[in-house]
């Protein structure tokens, strides 16, 4: 059985689905993230944001993270899902999910594997403003 | 020996290519190439940071490279 | 604008409905919390579970968690929606969805929002086994 | 005066109702109301504690019950 779930596309992310993969009969809880493309920066409108990706390392960063959230949680199966190309305010950029007998590993699992991908997964964003663009994070 | 190198986010804006092939000296350090780099690009001055993956894999700054292998700069990330 | 959804309802609950409920420009993150019905209890295989609640207090008392986790976390929208009734092994008693500019604040109110629901929400379920059913939680 | 009394989760099935109008003396407290309730169904006995909420919110054993009020007990919960 496959417990982890690990995809890059440029197909809109479905929440349903990355439910689907972790929901189990032994399972009873499940918890989600969701990124969304939020409309502001530091208080300046973004009007839409690019992602880029160096897919093949950036899969096997995402499988990395799976299979130690696995390890370090009691999860039973965890889901990470990422867009690439260009999203529009409200789309979503990533889903995180993951199920377990209990409530707590759920939520420390999604909590761990979002904070680590902005960390490690190489995955770029470029925010779009109504007068240019700005690669985020790369002036830290 | 020749590294095929690859530049993502901001680094492909900064030295206006996504893949290069770059020859430097045989058991070359990542530390020595990215002393090369910097000579060959100074504008990647103008970010604090990267870190390099080889053969897709973040490595160290002592890593001997070898003939063939693929080395991606990789600015700071801002995936999610 | 409303910044709250509570719901009781005998007919299947909705992950989408809940997310578009919380869902807004100007927010980067979404948690959501779903509660499933898992196959055992201590070892034991659970046929189904039966939901009861007193309704109108447990409404009041899911609207209280959500005032208190819009002023304990700096979230945008909580939903609460629960089930009542008969459910069967896999289906979903509980729904939470929070979102928020920053995904941290989601994280906390989805965990204390269903930590606290089932401290004080008058909700009961009753496990059905192939010899006999049980109120869970009667003899703590 | 005469007191709604509503029975959810185990206690219903202790008590064999859902629902009962029971009658206490004027000025009577949540505690003497419980102590009156145990007295009249002692299978009560049989849950370790439970809650009472006065008019759909928990209440104290110190607090006056009054004509008309709705008391619910609430055996410890197991919702989500």
């Amino acid at each position: 059985m496959k417990r982890t779930s690990i995809k890059i596309t440029s197909k809109k992310l479905d929440l349903q689905e990355c439910y689907n993969f972790v929901e189990d009969d032994s399972c009873g809880g499940i918890s989600a993230f969701i990124g969304t493309v939020r409309n502001d920066t530091q208080g300046k409108e973004v009007l839409q944001l690019d992602f880029s990706t160096y897919k093949p390392m950036a899969i096997k960063e995402m499988q990395k993270i799976a299979d130690l959230a696995l390890e370090k949680f009691p999860i039973h199966k965890i889901a990470i899902h990422h867009a690439e190309g260009m999203l529009q305010i409200g789309e979503i950029p990533v889903i995180i999910t993951a199920s377990s007998k209990h409530r707590k590993a759920t939520f420390e699992a999604c909590e761990f594997a979002i904070d680590t991908l902005k960390e490690t997964v190489p995955i770029w964003k470029k925010e779009y403003f109504s007068d240019g663009e700005v690669w985020v994070n790369a002036h830290p | 020996m020749k590294i095929q190198t690859l530049f993502f986010g901001i680094t492909s804006d900064l030295v206006e290519t996504n893949d290069l092939e770059i020859t430097i000296s045989e058991n070359s350090s990542i530390n020595d190439f990215k002393v090369f780099l910097k000579k060959k690009y100074p504008k990647l001055e103008n970010i604090n940071s990267y870190a390099i993956a080889v053969n897709e894999t973040y490595a160290e700054g002592n890593l001997i490279l070898k003939e063939g292998d693929v080395v991606a700069i990789i600015p700071p990330v801002s995936g999610g």
